[in-house]
């Protein structure tokens, strides 16, 4: 291997990976304080595509006001989503499975709504950033390293959010005992949809980045549920920053393994290597604090 | 006069829905022209058509099910089917000899089900395929290639050639054939990428193919969208190579999307094109005045799959099943995207006789044929 | 100040509480007595509006309170000691603690946290530790630190001294006494009827989810039921 | 070697940084009541943890019977003989009462029909007839501290732990619980381990006892003897006159 | 127990028993006799997954893994070593329970019902993948065909076929498989089985401090749940003829048994029966909404969810039990 594809396959690596991280993020943040697994999260990154179709392509709005406008209607439907669907579940002594089944089937519903209202095809969405870096011999658009970047900087304001402020606190505690929560006097009920809100933007903004790359279509985020969960569990359950780091770990192994074995294995290798992490450390790689 | 039933099945929901619904459309038209007169009659007295058409969401179970609800229920007496899926049809054709009933499927290429035809003739004998084997690409792409480098339109360099080609049937079928036909030459087979349908992200493929430097890349998706990312960043990474795209260029949206970068762009096959053929032009038009959109590819060769539907039914005169496939058999029928006549294996035939497979290069954003030269619109650039 | 009238509750079809009224008034200690099972919990519960009643008056200072949202109650100056101390099982002891003080201002809370780690100096040491891996009396503790955060006027303790050990029984019932001549009015349940009767100004005893006793700490503790039954004192010793 | 009925050999269990218990080496007699002392932190419930297998010792042996089982699983350990109740009560939320106390009996081996009726005994003794078939999700802490105890008494123990057994009790109902535990002992010849902080249920109850402060074994005797040492006052029942 | 069986587990068996045996001769036509077909072999899927899903209380999520692995196990053993299916069924079962037991292995350590959910569920695309990439056998998503329907059976004069187009004999073989797996796992569960599998759903410590050995027990439920789900997908696989990894063990799959099983009541005994019949027959009848049906699909589950969490099974008057008093409590203390 030459150095050039190594340090290609390490950049795309990160760049699949920071997609993977903000996913997960965002599936972390929800079940880390709420403990709900919210299989749904993938459609709230297909309806954030067809949210940047609408603002940048029909209406056509600069691309930042697009991507603003975009990101606040999914927080907006992830709050709502969260307290039609998810609240009245919580209050159930057995609402853990109960709620894995209702956004299951949430997820089935909004994925056939959307094809419903926009129809089956896969709709393309401009590049935002145009042109294309070369350093040495590697070639990599702005777009794509804009996704890194981005990605990066949204995750890093979250965990600020997260650890270094009281609503990170707050957060935290109704995670780990709602009732308790609410006995010292916490709106408990109101932190879930806040949390909920935010996850959704997590998925908005990956799903923003990621639109002009992967066109928008009702299974747009269905393909990218499964590796959220992968980084979720490889991070250590419910831990914020280890989802992040896991998220780029799963997209570096990802981008070797199709350089070493062929394509249609690297997910093989890919979900392989989440079980043997799991027999050997079922804590998570980089288990640390829970958010 | 007793009207007879016809059954359909193709995928009309999932991520092949547009594409059924194209069949459905054609299909339909096709229905409609014959039982307002205006059909290709074989007879001097035509039964009078009715069309049932039953979704299988590209699942074979869910085909074989909506099959036999289309058989026990509407009684039809020959299923159109699958419209578009190899995998499906190779499920449906079981129920010909099992409910002794005609079957003819669309679109389906796979050369799978023509083998499993010639595997036991007796048993399928009431099963048509009305299309053409998947190796027609093959021989197509490999001839023309051929043509360029023998004319010095390209140069072979190292005699290297590479396939990134979707998981399917389709996209694996097709690597092997043209890498068979290659390999004759002297070629050699640098790699063979398969990803999964609607992959969208090549880098880790492209990065691998730097390193081989192949001289020719041949891409084979069915989902438009990987198709226009595949060549969106085969120019981003600017490699050095010929690049042939087979089947997702005749999408409508590729060219829409992709214009900008895929100039230059060679692929098969053409076969229909409203801006280069009139007859096609038309077909597309009245395609436009029935339902609103144009007609494309799938709904011509639907539409043409019903005529022989029809045209046998009618020339059996009854609605014996083995009459009706003797008929298909027999068919010889210039339609709007050829001439379809059956070969030994069931299958329609390919090639400048029969269905064209033409190959194109994209040239100042529009298509233009290049090859075979008795019906190019345009040289090579 | 929190009085409680005609409440029933209902665990679905199950009717634990009867028209249970009771009175904790100003500056008092009231205790709650009962067999296992009677619904001295329920009643904690209710209260603090974790159970909602299905029907009944609960208030505070004459604010009904019954319909309105738990959250209210600690604005109102209303704290709770849960049962099985339920604690933030994975954040620190320090996190707990403050999270008590959630509805108060940062600058006074910390002042009550310093004042709560001179009462309850056993939690020092485990102020990093995790709160779900003490042991079962330190997380006892660190419950009734987190209850004291909300500088309430009306405290709320479910079973406080479960778990504890006699010295740290002692130190929790003078602390109790202590807020107490600050203020603070105190509802506990215990199954120490001589500890808890003989602490608090008034008591109820609670059987089958109905009220069947009540009146001063002393005279809960002279009543002859009482001294038979929970203080095991009879004339035939068994 | 002869060994005690039961006998820890220098155990310490460290969670990470923190040290529950600290060479602890004691013996239990066959026979025996024996109580464990100790203020809130102490290390008692990780003593029971490392001798009914919950935690694995850093270091050290644990002997039972004779036979090192250190690193036997709970399940082998239960089979052993050793049943325990836990600090935090654990019911099987969704099974009734009865099905509690049926769980141990299955897994030796016991017929459905057989353990459906040993099962009304022990549920007997700890006075939960009247909850016999309600799911044991719904009862309230003194409740389910009595079902712990009627389900260590099914695995039919050589050895219980009972880790504050009587905590939320009422106390009406704790001389009838003593005195079922007593009767076990006298006719059965189990040998009992309690955690207790009630030292009336104590006096009443063991014959010798351990005080453990900070993971150590500090004071050792009869229970009289241990509750009238200084330091067991001075630490644990926090007597004014010594504590001052 | 009562909560998962009900009071008559046995009698409602039999009634279901004596529900299917009229329904060959009816003289049905064949369409619904597939539908009924289907309904059965998910039956038995349903209830298989269930017993580590509801029963054991693990969140498997990849049990459509093991439907693949029994499918292909018994149509590829059939199809090239020639073996009768009525043998290579029960080899597929066998199969499916090792796999159960390899996929067993990591998690037996794990508690949380995300890590179970996600690991098996990342299993199954492990496994569907395998299946689509080894074309050289399978056929990959081309689909694998040539499956030998059953063997005819003789009885007297009248032969008894099977595979499609011979719908009596096909749901015949389903029934029969329905009941018999349901009556073997009716005298499992309502022994000590059934009641150490709940114990351990609700406590795992205290079940392993009462001497319940809990890897032997959780590896164990998962090789018989394997197992059962395994021969339901041989039978399937005898019975379609045609099997492609995604269709088999595609999230489809896993999204329709679960609201099969979700619908049913999770965690009841004959719960995912109901549901795979209400599921079955509606996803058949939504068929003519076309593009409605996976809309109302979702829907269903969801409205299930909220009004009924306890499914199906739990809708029926369970415990008529009026406001009982707290007084007997107190006096028995
Ligand atoms: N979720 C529930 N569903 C049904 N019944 C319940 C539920 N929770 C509690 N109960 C019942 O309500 C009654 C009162 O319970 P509560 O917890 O208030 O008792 P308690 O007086 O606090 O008892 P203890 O002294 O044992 O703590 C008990 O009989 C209990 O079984
Ligand atoms: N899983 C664990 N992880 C970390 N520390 C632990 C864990 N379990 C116990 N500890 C610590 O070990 C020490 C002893 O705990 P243990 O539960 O044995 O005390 P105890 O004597 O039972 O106290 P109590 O009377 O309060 O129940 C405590 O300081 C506790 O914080
Ligand atoms: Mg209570
Ligand atoms: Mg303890």
């Amino acid at each position: 291997m030459s150095a050039t594809q190594f340090i290609e396959l390490i950049i795309n690596g990160l760049i699949t990976g920071s997609i993977y991280a903000l996913v997960g993020s965002g599936i972390a943040l929800v079940y880390g304080t709420t403990r709900v697994l919210n299989f749904a999260h993938g459609e709230l990154m297909m309806l954030a595509g067809y949210g940047v179709l609408l603002f940048a392509v029909t209406l056509g709005w600069p691309v930042l006001l697009a991507a603003l406008a975009t990101i606040l209607i999914v927080m907006l439907l992830g709050a709502v989503i969260q307290r039609v669907t998810i609240a009245p579940l919580l209050k159930r002594e057995d609402w853990a499975f109960n709620v894995v089944a209702a956004t299951i089937g949430l997820s089935i519903f909004l994925q056939s709504a959307a094809q419903l209202i926009w129809g089956e095809q896969f709709q393309g969405v401009p590049y935002f950033f145009n042109g294309v870096a070369v350093i040495g011999e590697v070639r990599m658009p702005w777009q794509r390293i804009a996704i890194f970047l981005v990605a990066l900087g949204v995750m890093g304001l979250c965990a600020l959010v997260l650890y270094r402020t009281r609503l990170g606190r707050i957060i935290r505690a109704t995670a780990q005992d709602a009732e308790a929560a609410l006995a010292v006097g916490i709106p408990s009920g109101l932190v879930h949809t806040a949390v909920f809100a935010i996850s959704a933007a997590l998925a908005g903004t990956g799903a923003i980045l990621l639109s002009p790359l992967v066109t928008v279509s009702p299974w747009m985020g269905a393909s990218y549920l499964l590796k959220g969960f992968a980084v979720v569990i490889l991070g250590g359950l419910g831990s914020f920053g280890g989802a992040v780091a896991a998220g780029f770990l799963l997209g570096l192994i990802e981008s070797f393994s199709v350089a070493f074995v062929s394509t249609e294995w690297s997910n093989v290798v890919a979900f392989l290597f989440l079980i043997a992490v799991i027999w050997a450390r079922p804590e998570g790689l980089f288990a640390g604090r829970g958010a | 006069q007793e009207e007879i039933t016809i059954g359909a099945v193709g995928p009309l929901t999932g991520p092949a829905a547009n594409t059924g619904k194209d069949h459905r459309q054609g299909l339909e038209l096709a229905v409609k022209d014959w039982n307002d007169g205006k059909g290709n009659y074989v007879s001097q007295n035509p039964p009078k058509i009715k069309l049932v058409m039953e979704d299988t969401s590209g699942k074979p179970e869910v085909a074989i099910s909506a099959a036999q609800r289309l058989i026990t229920r509407e009684n039809i007496k020959m299923l159109i089917g699958d419209t578009l899926h190899s995998h499906v049809t190779l499920a449906l054709m079981e129920l010909a000899p099992q409910y002794n009933l005609p079957i003819l499927s669309a679109e389906p290429v796979s050369s799978a089900i023509a083998d499993k035809v010639l595997s036991d003739e007796e048993r399928y004998q009431l099963y048509w395929k009305g299309n053409w084997n998947s190796s027609g690409y093959g021989t197509a792409v490999h001839d023309f290639y051929k043509w360029a480098f023998d004319n010095k339109t390209l140069d072979p360099g190292d005699k290297k050639i590479a396939f990134v080609v979707e998981d399917t049937d389709y996209g694996i079928a097709n690597a092997e054939k043209v890498g068979e036909l290659f390999k004759a030459d002297g070629w050699t087979v640098t790699s063979t990428e398969t990803v999964p349908p609607a992959t969208t992200d090549f880098y880790p493929q492209l990065s691998k193919l730097r390193e081989a430097g192949p001289d020719v890349v041949v891409s084979v998706f069915t989902v438009a969208n990987s198709g226009i990312a595949f060549v969106r960043q085969l120019k981003e990474q600017a490699l050095d190579t010929s690049h042939l795209a087979i089947y997702y260029p005749t999408k409508p949206e590729f060219l829409q999307q992709a214009a900008d970068v895929a100039e230059g762009t060679y692929w098969a096959a053409l076969t229909f094109s409203s801006e280069l053929n009139p007859e096609h032009k038309a077909f597309s038009d009245r395609v436009q005045a029935e339902y609103g959109n144009p007609g494309t590819y799938s709904t011509a060769h639907a539409y043409c799959t019903m005529e022989i539907a029809l045209r046998a039914i009618d020339a059996a005169g009854s609605t014996d099943p083995k009459a009706i496939a003797e008929q298909i058999k027999n068919t010889d029928h210039e339609c709007v995207v050829g001439r379809f006549k059956f070969d030994k294996d069931h299958a329609v035939q390919s090639g400048p006789d029969f269905i064209p497979v033409p190959v194109a290069q994209i040239q100042g954003g529009k298509n233009q044929i290049i090859w075979p030269e008795n019906v190019a619109t345009s040289k090579p650039q | 100040m929190l009085r409680l009238e005609g409440v029933n509750v209902h665990y679905g079809a199950t009717r634990v509480l009867w028209d249970v009224a009771m009175e904790v008034g100003a500056g008092e200690i009231v205790a709650i007595m009962g067999p296992n099972g009677s619904g001295k919990s329920t009643v904690l519960k209710a209260a603090m509006g974790l159970k909602k009643p299905s029907s009944g008056v609960v208030s505070l200072d004459n604010e009904e309170l019954q319909n309105k949202s738990a959250t209210l109650r600690p604005k109102r100056g209303m704290s709770i000691v849960l049962e099985r101390r339920r604690l933030f099982p994975r954040m620190s002891v320090e996190e707990n603690v403050m999270l008590g003080a959630y509805t108060r201002k940062p600058s006074e809370a910390r002042e009550t946290f310093r004042w709560v780690l001179d009462l309850l100096p056993e939690i020092k040491p485990h102020l990093n530790a995790t709160a779900g891996k003490l042991s079962g009396g330190q997380q006892q503790m660190v419950a009734i630190a987190r209850g004291l955060m909300a500088n309430p006027r009306v405290l709320l303790m479910d079973e406080p001294f479960l778990g504890l050990s006699p010295a740290m029984v002692k130190t929790v019932c003078s602390i109790m006494q202590m807020i107490n001549e600050r203020g603070v009015a105190i509802l506990f349940n215990e199954q120490n009827a001589k500890l808890s009767f003989s602490m608090s100004h008034r008591g109820y005893l609670l059987e089958s989810g109905r009220v069947v006793l009540s009146g001063s700490g002393e005279e809960m503790l002279d009543h002859p039921e009482v001294r038979r039954v929970y203080l095991g004192i009879r004339e035939t010793a068994a | 070697m002869q060994r005690n009925f039961l006998e820890t050999d220098r155990v310490t269990v460290a969670f990470g940084g923190i040290v529950a218990l600290k060479d602890v080496s004691l013996s239990v007699v066959q026979g025996k009541t024996t109580a464990i002392l100790g203020p809130n932190g102490a290390g008692k419930t990780t003593l029971f943890n490392a001798v009914a297998g919950a935690v694995r010792p850093t270091s050290g042996k644990v002997y039972f019977q004779g036979a090192d089982i250190t690193n036997a699983s709970p399940s082998r350990r239960c089979h052993a003989g050793i049943a325990r109740t836990f600090q935090i009560t654990q019911p099987f939320g969704g099974l009734s009462v009865r099905e509690n106390v049926m769980v141990a009996l299955a897994a030796r081996g016991v017929t459905m029909k057989e353990a459906r009726a040993e099962a009304s005994t022990y549920i007997d003794f700890v006075g939960l007839n009247a909850k016999a078939e309600d799911p044991a999700r719904i009862l309230s802490t003194g409740q389910r501290k009595r079902l712990e105890l009627a389900r260590a008494l099914s695995t039919h123990p050589k050895l219980l732990l009972l880790d504050e057994v009587t905590g939320g009790v009422d106390r009406p109902s704790i001389p009838e619980l003593l005195d079922v535990i007593r009767r076990l002992r006298e006719e059965r010849g189990i040998t009992i381990v309690v955690v207790e902080h009630n030292m009336e249920v104590l006096l009443g109850l063991a014959d010798n006892a351990f005080f453990l402060n900070r993971g150590e074994v500090v004071v050792t005797g009869s229970v009289e003897e241990v509750a009238d040492h200084e330091a067991v006052r001075r630490i644990y029942l926090g007597d004014a006159d010594v504590a001052a | 127990m009562l909560e998962v069986f009900g009071r008559r587990p046995y009698l409602v068996l039999l009634v279901m028993a004596l529900l299917l045996a009229p329904v060959p001769l009816l003289q049905l036509n064949d369409y619904i006799l597939h539908v009924l077909t289907l309904f059965l072999i998910f039956a038995v899927f349903a209830t298989g997954w269930n017993l580590t899903l509801g029963i054991l209380g693990l969140k498997t999520l990849g049990h459509h893994a093991f439907f693949a692995v029994g499918a292909y196990a018994s149509a590829m053993v059939s199809h090239y070593f020639g073996v009768s299916p009525w043998i290579t069924i029960w080899l597929a079962a066998l199969i499916a329970a090792l796999t159960g037991l390899l996929i067993g292995f990591p998690i037996l350590r794990i508690r949380s019902m995300p890590h179970v959910a996600i690991v098996t569920l990342a299993f199954a695309e492990i496994v569907r993948l395998v299946f689509a990439n080894l074309k050289e056998i399978t056929r990959g998503e081309l689909g694998f065909w040539g499956i030998p329907p059953f063997d005819p059976i003789q009885i007297g004069e009248t032969t008894i076929r099977f595979g499609l187009g011979n719908a009596a004999g096909s749901f015949a073989v389903a029934a029969i498989m329905f009941v018999g797996v349901h009556l073997a796992l009716l005298l499992l569960l309502r022994g000590r089985c059934g009641l150490t599998f709940l114990a351990i759903r609700d406590a795992e410590a205290a079940a392993e401090s009462l001497g319940v050995r809990l890897a032997a027990w959780k590896l164990f439920a998962f090789a018989i749940s394997a197992a059962v789900v395994g021969l339901s997908g041989a039978v399937y696989a005898h019975y379609v003829l045609i099997l492609t990894p995604t269709s088999v063990a595609g999230p489809e799959m896993l999204i329709s048994l679960l609201a099969m099983i979700i619908v049913g009541g999770v965690g009841r005994f004959f719960g995912p029966i109901y549901g795979a019949l209400l599921l079955t027959v509606t996803s058949e009848l939504l068929r003519d909404f076309g593009d409605f049906r996976m809309l109302l699909y979702g829907a269903l589950i969801i409205v299930f969810v909220f009004a009924a969490p306890a499914g199906i099974a739990g809708l029926k008057p369970r415990f008529s039990r009026k406001e009982t008093e707290t007084r007997k409590t107190v006096e028995a203390v």
